[in-house]
């Protein structure tokens, strides 16, 4: 079988939507950072795929520009991730609940 | 063998670059000032940030002078662009700053102003703002975006309170998801033109006469989602009343302000050949989230009992009532957008400010929250002028003339009259009356109610340093006298938009 | 300074309320009066400078405000609106004169003064936006002497008289963007200003959508029925002053836009909608009437009063024709000096026994006779007995109507019924009778300080009752202009037949811009 | 000429404003005097003005005095004409006026307002002197309703009563709704002719067409009946009783209640064009003489039974005044004004005497302390009954001779009738009062004569009751140039004779019933037990018919109820609620949604999703419905839809 576009497409869709899932479901706050990952790689899969098929390394650019904003996010997020259990002890969501209304 | 590439300087058009780079170079400045010796006063920061604001800003006036001379411009490899609704921005955007940022200078400590990452960070946001406004390259957009979101994000942590903790978590996983549905925009729209500037996209979609519609939608609903967070339009709002309360309520001012132009002009470089594309879809999508936004977020506000929340709210109104120039589309509303956005800035900021200056640093027991409404009971008693001009604030921002942003809905209520939206000027109309109610709560607090027990003038006032004042006079004044300046405004507006050709 | 008296008018009383910061707090109340009274000279000095033989605008001025979008601060007077000038600020200046002793006298009296500064401005102007923004600002001093010093619910009542309003002249407000919007279409260029705005003539149909917004917001500003309902609320929780010039003035700025805007914009639209509102002034007029008779509380008599002599203004607004209008005009003035006076009257006695209800008095003619009669005059004036200011007013309009519908000027025309029986029926439950209460049997009777206020109205009232001619001439000549501009825009069968054709034709031929039916 | 008008005109308004300065002072007897004194100066430039117009001939005096309301079209002076038919007006109004104040200065002696009374009585004068003079309809409604007002405040004078005040307003009100058609007749005027000025509009109405004529007519009369208090709207007038005596005798019996008359004689031009109306003002006219003579029979309040013979001989005039015998109706009302004055400031007399006891069963035998009050009244009394050769006869005579002339039988037969029932009723009272036994004892009352000056004061009335007849023939002559009258002969001498003995006779023996049943020694204070006094015919007209009852019942009663209905009801519960309700929608609303904002970051994320999940369907919806749009046209084609 050859692997086309559309197989990539589908696979980033599908990886977008795990991705999407796991913000719904995920109550703790690192498995909600992955998958938010997931999120954004599951974009870089798609570039790549349609950089090659266009044969232009605009999309490849793009994905690499995500990745390092994928990591300097993550750094941002750990960061907050660690005040928050320094100063609460855990890092579920339901305890951010202080402001509401 | 790769032929070596030559690139004249003059292509590279770094005058464009300019306005980003200035503030960039400030916050090294900063970091460097900061790693040869700890431990200097705040204010050297804030007037170091100011001086670097000040010299961005002679840049955005000199790359304006450029836009009138040879129209839109474009430079450093076609990435970065001058067009007016870039300078137009920039200039809300940097204006807005170094109002800002002498707010810092409060009476009382405050933890985050006391590193100087605090300046450098926010120096990097405003560069950040800038590569969003002045681009037609969605990778630059989403680096801009980025940039700012993540200064953004620990600006608001370092307020270093449990709410700022919990608001800066919030924003930035919100954020996080929204830098997805950008992304997958993007990608979408690549896959569908090839292409990743806005209006070669625009050109290739037009060239093929929309053929693709179902696609086109599906990445208009991504960016539409992304710049709904940005913009808090809503359902993708949740994140702003909380962002606010848990943020310092200068921040909080600021962001109600500067975040949104950036992501106005975005959204109307993105969505305007696709609203004139005769597309009803993204007509009635954005009907339809523009009059949720204005009518639902008033409702809201209506029953706050905080009056930094109630703000934030107010704020979510008033951006699903600028929202509304991008549906109408018309050269008109466009301007209406800036003129409305830069009046609002004077009276939001002026009266984010008025609360700033009331921060105290415990709350006494008969209040619940920092800026509960009841703390402002029977003010006029005890800080007549101070409440006089938070009356200002909040008649201006509920439109009454002749203050400020009186003149911004008036021009955005015409535009949508002259563009056929009469029923949408209709409801502008009359969320401004149900907007009337919650802006006036906080004057029958002030000037009809009896103060509550213990509290003394000292409770609107601990923040209170000359620096403060200013920012508050300025705002004050340009509130007040907003008409004088609302005719070279719209002028001066008109003719940048026009010439950008929106 | 003749060219620019007008924004004197305006703007004096607010710069003098600035430097009344300044003031020390005893002081204020002597600055109040003589800041009110060199306002009141201005405006007599206005009326006596005014040419009462010409009938259009005088004392023009005009001074580019945004000029790329049309909005011009143009100031100017005819004889419609000179004497609600002089009305305001002679109120404001009798308003503070008569002031009883009030907490915080010093923010009432400067919130006073700018009161007066939007209700000169509101009559002066002549550019929609600018005319809207004082209408607008009017709001706030109004809202703080109500919310600030009124009785238990002022607050509930402050804050419904504000957003009641506001709501309604937001919808007017569109309508204004309508109009500039369609004088942008004919013409090219953008313009609030009225005078430009009379020369548009609109088809019929955008005429009555148009007219409906305008209608909704001087409708609620009037009040009329159903709009009403916040005005009881008003009145019933406002401090005096705040009754009076709310019932004198401010009231007036909605029948006064009605002949100023609706009339001469959309005179096809005047005609189509003069029975629909006629009948509402007729339900007003009887059903507000019988509502006061009910009540209790005696300034809800007065305040239930004033929306049914607001529907017999409306009525003789809605005659289309010079007697009617005429007499509209006059009945505003006669109403404002008239209510103006019953509500000072009724503060006089709420300052004296902290009670309104009437229940609570009885055979007061017997302890304050003084006080009873000069409360006699003003309820004569107000059943419109002739000789009496409100007669000349009241006779005029349903005079003027009667040319128009005769069952529906005899419905109206109960008003001097209906009219009487509250009025008498209150005047005997409050004057009339032995004194029931031993409270009552040691009241002071009326003071010089409130015979300041009321020996000039009872003066007033009378004095115009039997020589309008001063007043009624200007007036009938600025309207003689209005009605033939009706007459000569007016495109319909219907208008034409109910707008008359004055033969004398004086005015210059008005230039004719017709635009098309299809907007969009 | 010109300031004998201006000085009989204002000299009662002087009088008013200067008694009006000390209303708040205590009594001060030279205030009555002076205004005695004005009021008199009115009375001889009157008299003159009467000499010159009646020496000169035709000639009528005419002023303007100054402008009123002018604008567009319609143009109001204040004018004032002096002609023959104003100027007998004005001689009664002023010549009555002159003796009630003097009486009044006796009357009012120890009523501490008594200054007050007079401001009030003067204004009255100067009122009814616009009136009459006015030479427009508005003007002539500014008297029309200054006396309205002026009859309020007298009627109401002692407004420490309930039933006074009551009288007053109802007195008001009745009048304000009469006042609605009068004015509604002069707005018809005026868009008819074009003026107001009786001049020119009696010019134009000969050019008018007869419906139109007819609704001005019914309008303006409208307005004469709640002034005259025609039926039905009478009821003020017996009310308005409680006023002090000399004002009813000035207001509600000589003056005032005759200004309905006088406008239709006023308007004789109008009504001589319309006969139909006429025809109907003279059979209420009639009906109103029988009705209110019913009701004098069984009254026993003293001024009531005055007040209905008012209102009985206001009939008359009206039966006159509408079968177009215009100077016969103002004869009438000249000779009414003089022994019907005289009547009420009789009983006036003996309600001092009385200590205010109205009720004549409860007096008898005055007339051994009252002589000169019994003689006046038995005069007046038989004036009023129409006997020879009193001022009465030659009046109410002609009426009936009118009546019989224009072949109006019905009518003639009812104002026979009448003229028998009004001897009755007036003698019933004479001999209640003045004859029997000294019943007032029982109740410790020690009556005494009036003072003396009253009675001097009163004396020009009685001349005149006596001999006004005398005057007839000079009346007419002066008076038939302006009001086109023409002498009524019946052409047979017989018949003439056999009508003016028959009458007499008829009425003599009414008079002599009155005095047989009530003038004997057994007439007790009913108790209500007697059998007459059960009988349904006594009970309905002691009730007035139950008119009052009626009005009260379903008039009044469900007004007050309505309004109340209104204010608690439709405005609060309704319209306010309303206005509430939306303010309260978009609250609630607000306070119901607002747990959206629940503060869980993961809901925040959830309804991110489901807000882009929603648009993303909608995209997908849209764009297949976009892609294949060609394909479902087609369907919906196929199934009609489109």
């Amino acid at each position: 079988m050859e692997i086309g576009l559309n197989h990539y497409l589908v696979l980033s869709t599908i990886l977008f939507a795990i991705g999407l899932a796991g913000v719904i479901k995920r109550k703790n706050l690192l498995l909600l950072f992955f998958a938010t990952e997931i999120l954004l790689n599951s974009v870089n899969i798609a570039f790549a795929a349609i950089s090659h098929y266009y044969g232009d390394l605009t999309g490849q650019m793009f994905a690499f520009f995500i990745i390092a904003i994928a990591a300097s996010e993550v750094a941002v997020g750990l960061g907050l991730l660690i005040v928050w259990y320094k100063r609460h002890g855990n890092i579920d969501l339901e305890t951010m609940k202080s402001m509401r209304g | 063998m790769l032929s070596p590439i030559n690139v004249s300087m003059e292509s590279l058009n770094l005058i464009t670059l300019a306005p980003m780079l200035i503030p960039v170079v400030g916050a090294l400045l900063i970091l460097i000032i900061d790693i040869i010796k700890v431990g200097l006063h705040k204010s050297l920061y804030v007037v170091l940030s100011l001086l670097f604001l000040a010299m961005d800003f002679i840049a955005v006036v000199d790359s304006s002078g450029v836009f009138i001379a040879n129209g839109t411009t474009f430079g450093l490899f076609d990435v970065m662009l001058i067009d007016g609704l870039a300078i137009l921005a920039e200039f809300i955007i940097v204006g807005a700053s170094m109002l800002f940022i002498p707010l810092a200078m409060t009476h009382k400590r405050f933890h985050e102003f006391s590193y100087p990452e605090f300046f450098a960070l926010f120096l990097f946001m405003i560069a950040g703002f800038q590569f969003m406004v002045a681009t037609d390259n969605l990778i630059l957009i989403f680096v801009g975006l980025e940039t700012s979101s993540l200064a953004l994000y620990t600006l608001i942590a370092m307020h270093n309170r449990d709410k700022s903790f919990e608001a800066a978590v919030k924003y930035f996983t919100m954020g996080a998801l929204a830098a997805g549905f950008f992304s997958f925009g993007a990608m979408v729209f690549y896959m569908l033109t090839g292409s990743i500037e806005i209006n070669k996209i625009a050109l290739v979609l037009a060239a093929n006469g929309y053929a693709d519609m179902g696609f086109v939608l599906i990445g208009v609903t991504f960016f539409l989602a992304a710049f709904g967070f940005k913009l808090s339009l809503i359902p993708f709002h949740t994140w702003a009343p909380d962002v606010y309360e848990g943020s310092s309520a200068s921040m909080a001012g600021y962001m109600s302000i500067v975040p949104k132009i950036a992501a106005f002009v975005v959204a109307m470089r993105f969505f305007e050949f696709l609203v004139h594309s005769g597309n009803a879809w993204l007509d009635i999508v954005l009907y339809i989230v523009v009059v949720v936004t204005m009518t639902a977020s008033n409702m809201w506000a209506l029953v706050q009992t905080d009056v930094k929340r109630m703000l934030a709210y107010s704020s979510i109104s008033h951006a699903g009532f600028v929202m509304a120039a991008i549906l109408i589309g018309t050269t008109q509303a466009n301007t209406a957008l800036f003129l409305y956005w830069i009046l609002f800035s004077f009276t939001n900021l002026g009266s984010f400010s008025m609360l700033w200056m009331s921060r105290q640093k415990h709350l006494p027991d008969y209040q619940s929250s920092d800026h509960s409404y009841n703390k402002f009971a029977g003010m006029i008693k005890t800080a007549p002028i101070a409440s006089v001009i938070v009356g200002l604030f909040m008649l201006s921002l509920a439109g009454l003339p002749p203050f400020a942003l009186f003149w911004g809905k008036l021009y955005m209520i015409s535009s949508a009259v002259a563009g056929g939206y009469t029923v949408l000027a209709l409801i502008m109309a009359l969320n401004s009356a149900i907007a009337g109610y919650y802006y006036l709560k906080l004057i029958i607090y002030m000037f009809m109610k009896e103060p509550l027990q213990g509290s003394d003038s000292c409770a609107y006032a601990t923040n209170i340093t000359l620096a403060l004042k200013t920012i508050v006079g300025i705002a004050a004044i340009g509130t007040i006298f907003a008409f004088v300046a609302i005719n070279p405004l719209l002028e001066f507006i008109t003719a940048f938009v026009h010439n950008s050709g929106y | 300074m003749l060219d620019h008296i007008l924004s004197i008018l305006i703007f004096f009383p607010a710069i003098a309320a600035v430097f009344g910061f300044m003031i020390q707090k005893d002081s204020i109340r002597a600055y109040g009066i003589s800041v009110a009274t060199i306002e009141f000279g201005l405006s007599l000095w206005l009326w006596f400078t005014f040419d009462g033989n010409v009938s259009g605008m005088q004392f023009m001025e005009n001074l580019p405000l945004v000029p790329s979008f049309g909005v011009n601060y143009i100031l100017g007077v005819d004889g419609i609106s000179l004497f609600i000038i002089v009305l305001a600020a002679f109120f404001t200046m009798i308003g503070i004169a008569s002031l009883t002793e009030t907490p915080n006298e010093k923010n009432m009296i400067i919130t006073i003064l700018f009161l007066q500064m939007t209700m000169a401005g509101v009559f002066a102007a002549l550019d929609a936006i600018v005319f809207y923004v004082f209408w607008e600002l009017s709001l706030v001093p109004m809202l703080y002497i109500i919310g600030a010093w009124g009785g238990p619910l002022r607050i509930y009542a402050s804050i419904k008289f504000f957003l009641y309003t506001f709501a309604g002249s937001l919808v007017m407000l569109v309508g204004m963007l309508f109009m500039a919007y369609f004088f942008y279409q004919a013409t090219g260029t953008w313009s609030f200003a009225l005078l430009d705005w009379y020369r548009l003539i609109l088809p019929e149909t955008l005429q009555l959508w148009l007219f409906a917004a305008f209608f909704i917001g001087f409708a609620i500003k009037v009040p009329m029925f159903p709009f009403h309902t916040w005005l009881p609320y008003a009145h019933g929780q406002a401090p005096t002053i705040g009754s009076v010039i709310l019932a004198a003035i401010l009231l007036k700025m909605g029948t006064y836009a009605f002949i100023r805007f609706s009339l001469p914009l959309f005179p096809d639209a005047s005609a189509a909608f003069m029975v629909p509102i006629a009948v509402i002034t007729i339900i007003m007029i009887i059903y507000t009437a019988m509502i006061a008779y009910a009540q209790k509380d005696v300034k809800q008599v007065v305040a239930y009063s004033s929306i049914s002599h607001m529907g017999v203004i409306i009525l003789g607004t809605f005659a289309l024709n010079v007697e009617g209008i005429t007499g509209s005009i006059f009945l505003m003035i006669a109403h404002g000096v008239v209510s103006g006076a019953l509500f000072l009257l009724v503060g006089v006695i709420y300052d004296r026994r902290h009670t309104k209800l009437m229940s609570e008095f009885g055979g007061l003619a017997h302890i304050m006779p003084r006080y009873a009669t000069i409360f006699g005059i003003m309820l004569m004036a107000s059943v419109g007995m002739p000789l009496t200011i409100n007669f000349v007013g009241e006779f005029l309009s349903l005079l003027g109507f009667y040319q128009q519908s005769h069952i529906l000027t005899l419905l109206a025309g109960t008003a001097i019924i209906v009219g009487a029986i509250y009025m008498l029926s209150a005047y005997k439950k409050m004057f009339f009778g032995d004194v029931t209460k031993e409270e009552n049997k040691n009241l002071p009777d009326i003071n010089k300080r409130e015979l300041v206020a009321l020996i000039p109205l009872s003066v007033i009232a009378i004095w115009l009752g039997i020589y309008p001619k001063p007043i009624l001439e200007p007036i009938n000549n600025s309207v003689e202009a209005v009605v033939r501009l009706m007459h000569n825009k007016a495109q319909s069968e219907l208008a034409k037949e109910r707008i008359p054709n004055l033969v004398k034709e004086r005015a210059s031929v008005i230039k004719k811009t017709v635009i098309e039916e299809e907007v969009h | 000429m010109e300031t004998l008008l201006y000085i009989a005109l204002f000299a009662p308004l002087v009088s008013s404003m200067f008694s009006a300065l000390f209303t708040t002072t205590p009594k001060k007897t030279f205030v009555g005097v002076i205004a005695s004194l004005l009021i008199f100066t009115s009375f001889v430039s009157t008299s003159l003005l009467l000499a010159s117009i009646v020496i000169n001939g035709n000639e009528s005096v005419h002023v303007e005095m100054m402008t009123w309301m002018a604008t567009g079209n319609l143009y109001i002076p204040f004018g004032f004409i002096v002609d023959k038919v104003s100027v007998t007006m004005m001689m009664v109004v002023t010549l009555v006026s002159t003796i009630v104040h003097i009486y009044s200065i006796g009357y009012m002696d120890h009523d501490k307002s008594f200054n007050r009374f007079f401001a009030w009585l003067s204004a009255f004068v100067f009122s009814m002197m616009v009136l009459v003079m006015s030479d427009n309809y508005a003007g002539l409604f500014i008297g029309w309703e200054g006396v309205g007002l002026c009859s309020w405040g007298l009627i109401g004078f002692w407004f420490h009563k309930e039933s006074a005040t009551w009288a007053a307003n109802e007195a008001f009100i009745m009048n304000r709704i009469a006042d609605l058609g009068m004015l509604i007749g002069i707005f018809l005027v005026y868009w008819n002719t074009g003026t107001l000025q009786y001049e020119g509009a009696f010019e134009v109405f000969k050019t008018l067409d007869p419906a139109t004529l007819t609704w001005i007519g019914i309008f303006l009369f409208i307005g004469a009946m709640g002034k005259s208090a025609q039926f039905p709207l009478h009821t003020w007038l017996a009310d308005a009783m409680e006023g002090p005596t000399p004002v009813s005798a000035l207001i509600h019996a000589a003056t005032m209640v005759t200004a309905g008359v006088y406008l239709v004689i006023r308007s004789n031009e109008l009504y001589s064009l319309i006969p139909n109306v006429g025809l109907f003002i003279a059979s209420l006219g009639a009906f109103v003489a029988l009705f209110a003579a019913s009701m004098a029979l069984v009254n026993r309040d003293m001024k009531r039974i005055i007040a209905y013979s008012t209102l009985s001989q206001l009939g008359y005039m009206f039966a006159a005044a509408g079968l177009g015998a215009y100077w016969v109706a103002l004869f009438h009302l000249v000779a009414h004004a003089f022994f019907k004055a005289l009547l009420f400031l009789g009983a006036g007399n003996v309600m001092h005497a009385m200590h205010d006891e109205l009720d004549p069963f409860k007096m008898g035998g005055l007339k051994k302390v009252m002589k000169w009050t019994w003689i006046m009244m038995t005069i007046a009394s038989l004036a009023l009954a129409g006997i020879f050769p009193f001022a009465g006869f030659f009046s109410k005579d002609t009426i009936l001779e009118a009546a019989f002339a224009e072949h109006h039988f019905v009518i003639y037969g009812v104002l026979l009738f009448t003229a028998g029932l009004t001897a009755f009723y007036s003698f019933r009272l004479v001999a209640l009062i003045f004859h029997g036994e000294e019943r007032y004892k029982i109740f410790g009352i020690s009556p005494h004569e009036a003072y003396r000056f009253m009675l001097v004061a009163m004396s020009p009335l009685l001349i005149l009751a006596m001999i006004a007849g005398v005057l007839q023939e000079p009346f007419f002559h002066m008076i038939e140039e302006i009001l086109s009258a023409h002498e009524y002969h019946i052409h047979s001498h017989t018949t003439l004779w056999i009508m003016l003995v028959g009458t007499q006779v008829f009425v003599a023996l009414a008079i002599l019933y009155a005095y047989k049943k009530y003038a004997n020694a057994f007439i007790k204070v009913p108790d209500g037990t007697s059998a007459i006094e059960n009988s349904f015919v006594y009970k309905f007209l002691y009730n007035q018919y139950y008119i009052p009852y009626f009005y009260e019942e379903y008039l009044v009663k469900p007004y007050r109820e309505l309004s109340d209905i209104f204010w608690n009801k439709v405005d609060m519960k309704i319209l306010d609620a309303s206005v509430d309700g939306i303010a309260g929608i978009i609250y609630g609303t607000g306070e119901k949604t607002r747990a959206m904002q629940s503060g869980n970051l993961s809901v925040m994320l959830r309804w991110m999703v489901v807000g882009f999940v929603v648009l993303l369907s909608l995209a997908v919806v849209f764009g297949l419905t976009a892609r294949y749009s060609e394909n479902i046209t087609v369907i919906f084609s196929g199934l009609g839809a489109m």
